[in-house]
């Protein structure tokens, strides 16, 4: 059992060494199906199975860049930290006066409840406050920025 | 004052595409706001700007009122469109709004509240000289009391009883005969049931149909009368279907209604669009309530009048005067809108869901308003009006076969939709005839 | 005379739907043909029966006469809708198909072939009374004659050897003093080239416009005139952008222009629809010549009366007494037509391929006329036309900023467009002021 | 452990070299796939699986009944005989005349330019021949029957 745990993890190393020059095919698929006139394109070729689908037939419409034909499981950056997402609209404020040192930094360890900045909604400030402990990891968001609901400011690890 | 360079539409769906549209063609930039189920909403993406607000219940977004004005700040938008629902009558969403700074695309915040409330409604409606629904105005003791009031009245009248509700103590009389048996027998039922024999009486309207008269005023004093639609095909007070003009009301009728409208709207001092509803029976009307705000149905007046509904709103809004006299107005044709839902045209349970094919009809006299495309999802959160058929004809007769033809053309595949309800509608004889009430979609929908 | 049961429409793509739709919303059942390139097009799938007639070719389909007619044969159709190009204005197409005892919707095979012929049509235009470019009317000798004749024309004056072709011996004046130097020089000119100095002299536009007006004529002597509609913006012949009314026609000259060409059709007895092409240039309109079918850009003028063209046709075609008098007929607003072509917009080379996406504009005052969907193929066969976008407005401001509006929301996806162009040309200041003629667009075209 | 990766990274770069050749191959099966009525086509071959599927019917729309939805290579009817088509529209006539035998059934030897019936096109008698030699197996068409060009009438091998 270990050794086949092993084995899986050695391939997935591969196929991330792999991925550049298969990334290169791919997208090379993903190029002849967008002008083709067919929505999918499935293949399987020595131990390999592809299958791309172009996005909902549909309308798609004005801007809204198509999303890539997507394929192979790409590997996110989870395990190193989680985005703490805005819980309210308005504009950002680092620190609670412009002379003031910002609440946290890159290297800040933060506990639950710790203020992490302000959103400043209808002339009102929020305070807003982490919901989980850890290490300030990638700071997202610049002071007297506008942000919207839900938009990633921190990472914390 | 000059027109706004940037406006917070602070809806979904097809109102909200609706109003980007007429900011569009009036130069003005426009910003969207979303909850995080409509991120790849049609709106989100026809608009300028765009922001988030919250998730996905209209709680959390589109009637989190410091969510809206706080998007308004952080885009510098200079007005704010509130459309039709969420926070389109809120009296107190108008009057922050205004105070931060933002032009309220509506009325003052004063007149959405007197509206608001039924009973100052009604009250305020009959100081600006609209017909309400005539009656006894206060309880009556004693059965010939109550005969002379009746009579005062005139037949039918209804009886209810003034400690009542619930529909105890609550008695018809359509003709003289039965008058005096209908008061006894309710004032006898309110006695037994309240221990109080007083009772109000109420004109009794059988078969009324549902009329209301679109009206567009400017801060300058002016009014505009954009005409009467006909609303009576309604399921649980829905409207599914609007015609105008409405083929029970005749010209002498239409004037006369329009001109005690305007009066009404000069002496409230009304601003922007409104629609005052009324019953209509037997070549008289009865104010139930106004609506100050856009209405879903306005497109048919659109049609018919070349009138642009929401391009009028902002202009007023940024204080401009009218461009349409009241009189300079000719309507032309005939108009009917089909609101087409996300719905099971049968049961009429909700199907929201994944738009996997959709095609608009086109062609002479079709207008589509929606924010469907192929590839779109109709969150379960939000109203299951997804579209709006509007179809425009020289004639009532040509406008039907029309919008059978359009209908029959429409394609939204992935959920289920009230076209066939629709198609089996326009097919009636009764509608064909223009022969219908408020109670005659219930029916029709029962016996089946 | 009673409504046909069904009508055969001998034709493809945008027309033909356009068609199909009239006949539905007239309850006529419809007959497609179709080649075996368009077997999913969109026309087959609307119509009510269909007829592979032929190989993609238009000589083996579209334009086959037999194939055509047996296909009306075995369906059982009664009448027959040419549309427009392929067989509309084919005298011995429409002669055949009465003569099989079928109704040819247009005009008399003899006046599709008066107006067929350049020349014939030019003298008919004549006799009927229409305006005409003036000229010497026949070749003229010496320089004095040429004198007297050019200055009964008025300047400025196009000299033209009688011998001549090519542009050899052409000379223009456009001012007096350079007349007899171009007559001179045009006869030494001739002599040289082909040993004969005689001339012909005709009156020199120098920007004309190309405004035409629609005609729709019933079998009992009644003549309707629909107004005017611009089509200056042309590229090699080939009109992209239509408007009307014109924004250089004024009331007077318009009253005065219908009113001769209503007498021209009375005099000619013509039948069923029909368009009048002048150039228009300093006030006064000069006959180029008559379309003898349905246009184009009819709907443009269908936007701003309200009628339906197309149906008036088929019920005059039915023997039905025009509905509509001429002055009955007031035109409302203003309304441009786009034609969507399938091309480069810059190399204008054709871009045929399939429909990978396609939304069409929607909303107040637009309209689609179009046979794309989401998955349509466009063969490479056929005209490249493949959708017309339709706007009105109340006035040609509204108009211009909603059909850029609708331009910038149309997407067709997987093949080019010149929607691009299109955008381009409704942001131009010489647009805008409606200040164009015939050259405009190849200069505008060359220049950038 | 070392053998085993040049394996694959060779396997991988042979994916690559083929890519231009494959690619070919593959617009051929997509020509022909949107040309047929098919909806889907999956090809297993020597190791290889290909799968391409056409864009979901699209506008799909009103009567027309979407084309069946195909699968893997259908061996076609076609050692066993060929449709001769209809070479143009009208009503078919089996025989030249109502009591007179038809001109061809299941069985009859056919010669090239030997008339198989008739189709009558405004008002005229169009007799159809053979374009080549061969058994009448089927007859699709019954007398009297309007036909569209490109319609197959018989069945000839």
């Amino acid at each position: 059992m270990a050794q086949k745990e092993l084995t899986k993890v050695n391939k997935s190393n591969h196929f991330q060494q792999d991925l550049n020059g298969f990334i290169e095919v791919l997208s090379q698929f993903e190029a002849w199906l967008m002008k083709s006139g067919l929505e999918e394109l499935e293949i399987t070729h020595e131990g390999r199975h592809i299958r791309l689908k172009k996005p909902g037939v549909g309308g798609v419409m004005m801007a809204a860049a198509p999303a890539p034909a997507g394929a192979a499981v790409v590997p996110q950056a989870a395990e190193v930290g989680e985005a703490f997402k805005a819980p309210l609209v308005g504009t950002f404020y680092a620190a609670n006066s412009p002379d003031a040192a910002p609440y946290v930094q890159v290297g800040t360890e933060v506990k639950v409840g710790q203020v992490l900045g302000i959103i400043e909604a209808m002339k009102t400030m929020n305070q807003i406050t982490a919901d989980r402990a850890g290490k300030v990891l990638k700071v997202l968001i610049q002071n007297g920025q506008p942000v919207e609901f839900g938009q990633p400011l921190f990472i914390i690890g | 004052m000059k027109m706004f360079k940037k406006i917070l539409i602070a809806n979904r769906g097809e109102i909200a595409v609706r109003i980007i549209r007429a900011c569009r063609e009036l130069g003005v930039a426009t910003v969207a706001v979303h909850s995080t189920a409509d991120e790849h909403a049609m709106h989100v993406k026809l608009a300028d700007e765009s922001v988030c607000i919250g998730g996905p219940k209209p709680s959390e977004s589109y009637l989190n009122i410091p969510a809206v004005l706080a998007a308004a700040e952080v885009t510098a938008a200079e007005a704010i469109h509130p459309g039709y629902g969420f926070l389109a009558e809120n009296a107190k969403f108008a009057e922050i709004a205004e105070k931060l700074g933002f032009m309220f695309i509506g009325p003052t915040p004063e007149h959405i509240r007197t509206m608001g409330d039924k009973i100052t409604a009604l009250e305020t409606a009959r100081t600006l000289g609209l017909p309400t629904i005539p009656g006894s105005n206060g309880p009556i003791e004693g059965v010939d009391a109550a005969m002379v009031v009746a009579k005062h009245i005139g037949l039918p009248v209804i009886v209810k009883a003034a400690a009542g509700g619930g529909g105890r103590g609550m008695k018809v009389a359509l003709a003289e005969k039965d008058l005096r048996n209908a008061i006894e027998m309710a004032m006898s039922e309110a006695q037994a049931a309240f221990g109080d024999s007083r009772v109000y009486l109420e004109k009794y309207l059988q078969t009324p149909r549902h009329i209301e008269v679109q009206v567009l005023c400017d801060t300058h004093g002016q009014v505009s009368i954009l005409g009467e639609r006909d609303c009576s095909l309604q399921r649980r007070h829905q409207k599914i279907l609007e015609e105008t003009p409405s083929p029970a009301v005749n010209h002498a009728q239409r004037s006369k209604l329009f001109a005690t409208v305007a009066a009404a709207c000069r002496k409230l001092g009304y601003r922007g669009a409104g629609t005052f509803e009324f019953l209509y029976e037997n070549g008289e009307f009865y104010f139930i309530e106004m609506n100050t705000r856009l209405q879903v149905e306005h497109p048919i007046t659109e049609m018919v009048t070349g009138i642009d509904i929401v391009a009028e709103q902002i202009r007023v809004a940024a204080g401009e005067h009218l461009r349409y006299a009241h009189e300079s107005i000719m309507p032309r044709g005939h108009s009917i809108e089909c609101r087409i839902n996300a719905e099971d045209p049968e049961t009429f349970a909700p199907s929201p869901g994944m738009i996997t094919d959709y095609y608009a009809p086109g062609g002479l006299g079709v207008r589509v308003d929606s924010a469907l495309y192929s590839g779109a999802k109709v969150p379960p959160y939000y109203d299951a009006t997804v579209a709006k058929l509007i179809v425009h004809g020289a004639t009532r007769a040509e406008c039907i076969t029309r919008l059978d033809r359009a209908l029959r053309e429409f394609v939204v595949g992935g959920i289920k939709t009230n076209i066939p309800l629709h198609r089996r509608l326009v097919a009636e004889d009764w509608f064909k005839a223009g022969d219908y009430t408020i109670h005659t979609l219930e029916k029709y929908l029962n016996i089946k």
